[in-house]
């Protein structure tokens, strides 16, 4: 039977996960925890560490499956699906700590990203001209626009390997980016990162969400930088929902205000 | 320092995305050419023909071929050899059950054939990694060579066992069989590795070349990123099985002109390749040129140079001494360049283009 | 239907019909997979504390016997030599840490791999270079290995046992035991286990890496010798061997790279299988299979179990 | 060819009928330089006036042009002339209270901008400016959301004017008769003097004239539409107007924008311009470079790159300029060239270079060798904005070091007798935007302008030597000359010497700041691992003192080689514990400092200075990159150095 995506409209549920749990073995790393992400939001998944975080990204985007629950993405229902799937489907991603292909360049790295769009057959790529070549220039042309949102163009051809790692996670995102995803999932963005950094990367975050419309569900440690960005923020702690609201609702709600010991301010 | 690269600037995506963006580079590559098609085949004797650049050109296509597969994509293989057996036998069958059908074609058609083998023994890759691959390959090697030995119509039931190779020309021109000039098959394998190299640059430098690197850099997140690891990781097998297999065809129609499997395309081979590639510089192509150079030329050099400069050796101990320096040199140069000649070539270069200042 | 008759039924049949073959053939497996045990665990060895898979050990075994048997005939009485070639393994030990590994310390794995590939070409070349290329006899009366085969009578046949396999089984049992008390109760067997996990771990036990390396590489030169000598002494002292060496590898990926028990298992699978296999199904192929089912049996494990039969799980973590 | 085209638009318009299809204007953008044909430039800027001109732009009405060299803003330039409007650049880098003079003062009716910094720079202040309609932006990363009706962007300009232009053939025939009716006496542009004293004034140049001057230099130079040029330098500064647009329109030559700030030196190796203007800080910030990075060279290369230089120093100025060397070395100079220079000269981006001025500033003759010695045709000037840039130049051949050469072509120029320079100039300004009375200052009844510099004539050559801003130059109670300036300079040719200020003017004895360059003493730092927290701790190092007292040490032994200078040697010096700064005022923002204010700013440290104790304590306010304030205070050294007696020419030789 074939299932078909809805078209969403900014405002509407984008993706829900419900009643979803996930364990290791014996330990769990989620139990029942449901939440939903609007179209066109910023939603920010926090929570102390073994909280479950990473879990639930990896359970959206396919990496994990849940033994329980469901997960409903653009109007499509399913319980679990390969990663390579989820990314067809618009779902990107960046890692808590970088995962960027390090032999290769910034510029091949974003590239990369545009794997999905790219289609020209296999004779093609061994000419390497006409269309093969039309269409590598379609995308250097879009990933250029990336870099210079992102401001990286002096990195332009620098192996990621050897930059410093603020950078890699803009180039990261940069790769995420490129997928032109409909929900984009971010691992601590800001993880390790100076004041300054950290700045930039909100202004980043927020002129993405703008710019692109992009849908966006970050995990971040520091509550300050947080509350500032995101619409909507889900607490986590010990893979149990804490609290689901906009971020006064939660600086507010006192259990987490408990869970953080007062660092909610 | 040759490199005067001010005022090279690019105005458009094509010319900046080029195989070689630096004009001396280029112009590097054209002498290159030049040389292996003009003065080597007019000034370079049979000797130089037929016992250095024939055999170097045959390995660097299987070099290429591995490079593909273990540098590019992060899948380590001992079984070129095999491979490489595959192409020959391939190529025997078709060239003698199709007797006027253009050898080249027949080449071709082996190689596209060892893909298709290699596909076959890449299927185990997506659930074993590493080692654990690296030993699993070594069941082709084993495997094919022993089809090569135990199923005598590979061999069209020759009593040699061997494959014996018959003569064919290319525009009236003798390639293959004893009559073939050190010239013509000289000139038809440079031709042959010339496009192949032009082939692979473009496909490694393109989307499928980006998502073989992602699935080596990163696998995961080159799953997350949509690309299909399985689909990847098999055309990896196919497209390096096709150059090792192209290049088993050529070493016994072109270069030895017919021989035993076992010799030829048994354990010790996928090795030697496997040392040209990480002598080379893993994810080089450059790399494939220099490790075949040097790996196939050492032999070579002993056997002749040593006792031309003064130290008469028995055939036995010259051999021996190749076992000794090989092993040596391995160490020595992975000691030296754990990445390769291509590597030292890039630092060089960089030095160049950066002089007189050192970065 | 023929042909799966034939493959299917058919050896069972014979299995049935002469018990005595069959057991006889288990027998000769089961002393063929004793021996890949040790190379294997000579492999095990270095790949739990180095981390290094070193592809020289087949070579080692050879390079062992070889010394040993080029010693005897150049005139050293047998227990010197044996000495002497355990020296031998000690300096070779000592100069691949000094030469070798210091230099590629936190190199990716694949390089001191190939660094291993270099040792065995540089030993092979060495071997023939000082003892000469050909076959030699292993000594065995001089090193007092018994001669001659044991006969039982069962199972309506006969069943019989080479005394010198016997003796090979029971010296690599010894053998085994040895190295399981010695990783067990004495402080650089801790450190080597250390080291298996993190690095650290072992420096804390207060033994340098180097020196863990240069003893684990001793190690297996040792189990190489044994090995060499046992092998040796079932047919004969050559370069053949290193090949037929290769067949540890599978017998790895079947225990997994860092199991003991795996390795020794492992050998058994491989070796009582592929002398089942080459003896019964062989003959339907034209024979000569023995040179690649290990690896196709080793193979099919690993598609059920990728890291092997004892190796523990891989859990991916991003 | 004294043709009769009188404002840049009409230029603009010759050069996209004469040579339309070649490359008026590249911006390396999206990683490759995108290019622009005269004809391109000419189509966007008259759809650009277009789009300006329905949105209220009038001529006479002056607009704001703030940001970095882009094409974008080069073509609001363009656009506003041909409505007769008047660009008013602005350095993007002032923060907000400093653009509110300028802005204010010149009544600006709209302003392009080039990103969202600038744009919140300009709406941060809006309330202060009555007259701004419009807020045209370049690059719109970041300014989706802002709902400001006063924001456009460019392009929506540009698409709305080419749209309107093709909607109705009238409008075209308006256009045309605006830009052709353009007159030459009209101002063309106001540019703010940066004022090294006191606020800054708004330059107003007339079309004719700034044609006029660069015609002549265009002439001087033989430039023609091959050459090309890198536009970095600060759109407000009269060298990038005259130098990239004024030339480059009357030339017809292609002017490339780099990518960004920090890939200048990239991009300039990759256009190869064949025609370099910077001023001495930009030579001296490189030279510095090119000496850290050879530091790390290996030891042969390192002996090879100085042996060179050696050579270079010897013979090269004189191969340059066309003397006779000694075969030797002629032979070993081109040996040079292929080893060291020209690699050098291409890894700098400077092969290309045919012809390179710097002005703005006195260099040090030592700095200025340097670079001729490698064989870059390196040219002073000197002039200033009131004077569209350029009272004298070096012709080829002419070329020295410790003068500014001869008067330029159709100059005249009158010394009073306090030694200050008046000139008179094809370029010469109209007056001050606004201030009658300061303009009434600078201009004689004769029709000279005052310069402020302090110079002469020398005699045999005729070439002009400036010594110093006129009031600057002061006298010891010894009664010996004391020109600040012309020390300092000296000084700053130190690689571990960025700043110096010079006090004396007045007292019996010399005295100095020191500012060490934080690059190459840092680097020096690392070499000998001296450790250090921050600048103010590497500064307050012993050895530091040390080395920066022989740098001093050797400028007085050559000061006394120098009858007119000799008394001008430092006796005591101290190093600064913070970075004179722009954002401080202790700097103009073109990077000169402004010695009255620094002068009461420290004047604890100068007192020190003159009573002879060994230290002193100073706290000063400091302004962060945010705009927040606060105060740093240190205890800084006071170093004794060595005075050597005049030394005779025969000694000196």
């Amino acid at each position: 039977m074939m299932q078909t995506y809805h078209q969403i409209a900014r405002g509407d549920t984008l993706l829900a996960v419900d009643h979803v749990s996930l364990s290791f073995g014996g330990v769990k790393a989620i139990t029942d925890v449901s939440f939903d992400i609007r179209k066109g939001e910023i939603r920010a998944i926090i929570g102390p560490n073994g909280a479950g975080k990473t879990s639930m990204l990896n359970v959206i985007n396919g990496f994990y499956h849940p033994q329980k629950g469901q997960i409903t993405f653009k109007g499509l229902t399913r319980s679990r699906m390969r990663p390579s799937v989820a990314a067809s489907q618009g779902i990107a991603r960046t890692f808590q700590n970088v995962a960027l292909f390090k032999g290769m360049s910034t510029l091949d790295n974003i590239m990369a990203g545009r794997t999905l769009k790219m289609h020209r057959n296999f004779f093609w790529q061994c000419l390497r001209h006409g269309p093969a070549m039309d269409e590598e220039i379609k995308h250097r042309e879009f990933v250029e626009d990336i870099i210079d949102f992102l401001e990286i163009q002096a990195i332009r051809k620098v192996p990621v390997g050897k930059l410093p790692y603020g950078l890699q996670k803009r180039v990261e995102l940069g790769r995420a980016l490129a997928m032109e995803p409909d929900l984009l999932l971010l691992d601590e963005p800001m993880a390790g990162m100076n004041l300054e950094e950290k700045e930039d990367m909100s202004r980043f975050i927020v002129d993405v969400n703008q710019q692109y419309g992009t849908t966006i569900a970050l995990i971040e440690h520091d509550m300050g930088v947080v509350m500032d960005l995101s619409d909507r923020v889900v607490v986590l702690e010990y893979g149990h929902k804490l609290a689901d609201g906009t971020p006064d609702d939660v600086k507010a709600n006192e259990d987490v205000i408990k869970a953080y010991l007062g660092v909610a301010h | 320092m040759f490199y005067r690269e001010t005022g090279q600037f690019k105005t458009n995506y094509a010319d900046d995305m080029a195989l070689l963006p630096i004009l001396q580079d280029r112009i590097g590559l054209g002498i290159i050419l030049f040389v292996a098609y003009v003065i080597i085949p007019f000034f370079g004797n049979d000797f130089l023909l037929s016992t250095v650049m024939i055999p170097f050109l045959v390995f660097s296509l299987a070099a290429i071929g591995l490079n593909i597969l273990t540098g590019f994509t992060g899948l380590i293989s001992l079984g070129t050899g095999a491979f490489m057996g595959v192409g020959a036998y391939a190529c025997y069958k078709v060239s003698s059950t199709f007797p006027d059908l253009n050898i080249l074609f027949c080449i071709v058609f082996s190689g596209v054939f060892s893909a298709l083998v290699g596909v076959l023994f890449g299927l185990p890759s997506l659930r074993i990694k590493g080692f654990y691959l690296a030993v699993a390959t070594l069941a082709a090697q084993f495997f094919l060579q022993w089809c090569f030995v135990r199923i005598p119509w590979l061999y069209n039931y020759n009593v040699s066992g061997a494959i014996e190779v018959s003569q064919r020309s290319i525009f009236g021109v003798i390639v293959t069989g004893a009559k073939a000039t050190p010239e013509s098959r000289y000139i038809v394998m440079l031709v042959l590795v010339t496009l192949m190299t032009w082939v692979a640059a473009n496909v490694l430098s393109g989307r499928i070349g980006r998502a073989f690197m992602a699935v080596r850099d990163m696998d995961i997140a080159a799953e997350l990123m949509g690309i299909d690891l399985l689909k990847t990781k098999l055309l990896a097998f196919a497209f390096s099985s096709f150059y090792a297999g192209v290049a088993g065809a050529a070493m016994m129609f072109i270069w030895v002109g017919g021989g035993e499997a076992n010799d030829s395309f048994n354990i010790n081979q996928s090795f030697l390749i496997l040392f040209m590639v990480i002598i080379g510089g893993l994810g080089s192509l450059l790399g494939a040129f220099l490790g075949a150079a040097f790996i196939s030329s050492l032999p070579t050099i002993l056997k002749f140079g040593l006792p031309a400069i003064g130290i008469p050796l028995a055939g036995a101990t010259a051999e021996h001494l190749t076992y000794i320096l090989v092993g040596g040199l391995i160490l020595f140069f992975l000691i030296v360049e754990p990445h390769g000649l291509a590597r030292l070539w890039q630092i060089g270069k960089q030095k160049l283009r950066m002089w007189p200042f050192p970065y | 239907m023929d042909i799966l008759f034939k493959i299917l039924i058919d050896p069972f049949l014979q299995m049935g019909s002469a018990p005595d073959l069959l057991v006889q053939t288990i027998w000769e497996g089961f002393v063929t997979g004793v021996l890949y045990a040790l190379i294997a665990l000579g492999f095990v060895l270095i790949f739990k504390a180095s981390g290094v898979f070193n592809f020289a050990q087949g070579i080692m075994v050879v390079f062992a016997g070889l010394t040993l048997v080029g010693l005897y005939e150049m005139g050293l009485p047998a227990p010197i030599a044996l000495i002497v070639t355990l020296l031998v393994m000690y300096v070779l030990a000592v100069t691949i840490e000094r030469v070798v590994l210091r230099p590629l310390v936190n190199q990716p794995d694949i390089i001191l791999f190939m660094a291993t590939f270099g040792i065995t070409y540089f030993l092979i070349g060495l071997g023939e270079f000082i003892f000469g290329g050909n076959p030699k006899q292993m000594i065995s009366e001089q090193l007092y290995l018994p001669k001659g085969s044991l006969e039982f009578k069962m199972l309506g046949g006969f069943v019989q046992l080479q005394k010198i396999d016997i003796a090979a089984a029971v010296i690599a049992m010894i053998m085994i035991i040895a190295l399981a008390l010695f990783f067990q109760y004495t402080r650089i067997g801790r450190a080597l286990r250390a080291v298996a996990d993190s690095h650290k771990a072992a420096l804390s036990v207060g033994i340098s890496l180097n020196q863990i390396w240069v003893i684990v590489w001793f190690a297996a030169g040792i189990v190489a010798l044994v090995t060499g000598i046992m092998w040796g002494a079932r047919s004969d002292v050559s370069f053949g061997l290193q090949v037929i060496a290769l067949k540890a590898l599978p017998v790895l990926i079947l225990g997994g790279f860092t199991s003991v028990p795996g390795a020794i298992i492992g050998g058994l699978i491989i070796g009582i299988g592929e002398k089942l296999g080459e003896f019964y199904w062989g003959p339907l192929v034209g024979g000569g299979i023995e040179s690649w089912l290990a690896y196709c049996i080793a193979l099919f494990f690993l598609l059920f179990r990728p890291q092997g039969l004892f190796g523990d799980k891989i859990i991916e973590r991003i | 060819m004294q043709s009769q085209e009188k404002t840049f638009p009409q230029l603009l318009m010759r050069n996209a009928a004469l040579r339309g299809d070649r490359p008026a204007l590249r911006h390396k953008y999206l990683g490759i330089w995108q290019t622009w044909t005269w004809s391109d430039v000419a189509e966007i800027v008259r759809s650009y006036a277009q789009g300006l001109y329905d949105r209220g732009l009038r001529h006479g009405d002056t607009i704001a042009v703030i940001g970095a060299n882009r094409p974008k803003l080069y073509w609001t330039m363009m656009a506003a002339q041909c409505l007769g409007a008047i660009p008013v650049p602005v350095y993007a880098d002032s923060v907000a209270e400093e653009m509110i003079f300028v802005l204010e003062n010149a009544g600006v009716k709209m302003a392009a901008v080039q990103d969202q910094e600038q744009v919140d720079k300009v709406f941060s202040i809006m309330d202060r400016l009555p007259d701004l309609q419009w807020v045209l932006y370049d690059w719109g990363r970041g300014l989706r959301d802002y709902d400001e009706p006063r924001l456009l962007s460019i392009d929506q300009l540009i698409d709305g004017g080419r749209e309107h232009l093709d909607r109705d053939p009238q409008t075209i025939k308006q256009l045309d008769d605006m830009i052709l009716s353009g007159r030459g006496t009209e101002i063309s542009v106001i540019l703010y003097t940066s004022g090294t004293t006191g606020r800054s004034k708004g330059v107003m140049l007339s079309a004719e004239r700034c044609i006029a001057a660069a015609r002549d230099s265009v002439a001087f130079d033989k430039l023609n539409e091959n050459d090309q040029v890198l536009a970095y330098l600060p759109l407000a500064w009269v060298g990038d107007h005259y130098m990239n647009y004024a030339q480059g329109l009357v030339a017809g030559f292609c002017m490339a924008c780099p990518e960004s700030a920090d890939t200048v030196e990239q991009d300039l190796r990759e256009i190869g311009p064949t025609f370099y203007f910077a001023p001495p800080r930009v030579f001296e910030n490189l030279l510095t470079r090119v000496m850290i990075r050879m530091e790390d060279a290996s030891g042969p290369k390192r002996w090879l790159f100085h042996t060179f230089i050696e050579i270079a120093r010897r013979y090269g100025e004189k191969i340059l300029n066309g003397q006779s060397v000694p075969f030797s070395g002629s032979l070993l100079y081109a040996l040079g060239e292929i080893l060291i220079y020209g690699p050098l000269k291409n890894v700098l981006g400077f092969t290309r270079v045919r012809v390179g001025y710097t002005a703005g500033e006195a260099i040090g003759p030592e700095l200025f060798s340097f670079y001729r010695s490698l064989g870059i045709n390196l040219k002073q000037l000197y002039g200033q904005t009131e004077a569209f840039l350029y009272v004298t130049v070096q012709p080829d051949g002419e070329i020295r070091a410790d003068t500014v050469g001869p008067l330029a072509p159709h100059v005249e120029v009158k010394l009073t007798e306090s030694g200050e320079v008046l000139f008179k100039s094809p370029g010469m300004f109209v007056g001050y935007f606004r201030d009658a009375e300061k303009t009434h200052e600078t201009m004689t009844e004769d029709g000279f302008v005052r310069t402020g510099d302090a110079g002469f004539f020398e005699p045999e050559s005729g070439h002009l030597k400036i010594i110093d801003r006129a009031k600057d130059v002061g006298k010891l109670t010894s009664g010996a000359l004391f020109p600040p300036k012309y020390v300092e300079n000296k000084l700053k040719f130190f690689p571990n010497i960025k700043e110096a200020v010079l006090f004396g003017d007045g007292h019996d004895y010399v005295t100095c700041f020191i500012n060490i360059d934080l690059t190459a003493v840092g680097n020096w730092a690392e070499r000998n691992n001296v450790s250090y927290a921050s600048y103010q701790e590497l500064a307050g190092h012993p050895d530091v003192y040390a080395m920066i007292a022989d740098h001093v040490e050797d400028t007085n032994r050559i000061l006394s080689h120098e009858p007119m200078m000799a008394g001008a040697q430092i006796k005591r010096f101290l190093i600064l514990h913070k970075e004179l700064d722009a954002d401080d005022g202790e700097l103009t923002r073109t990077q000169k400092v402004r010695r009255g204010f620094i002068a009461e700013r420290y004047a604890p440290l100068i007192t020190a200075l003159y009573d002879g104790t060994q230290e002193a304590d100073i706290t000063t306010e400091v302004i962060f990159e945010d705009g927040r304030k606060g105060a740093i205070s240190a205890r800084v050294k006071i170093v004794e150095c060595e005075i050597f007696p005049l030394a005779t020419k025969e000694k000196a030789a």
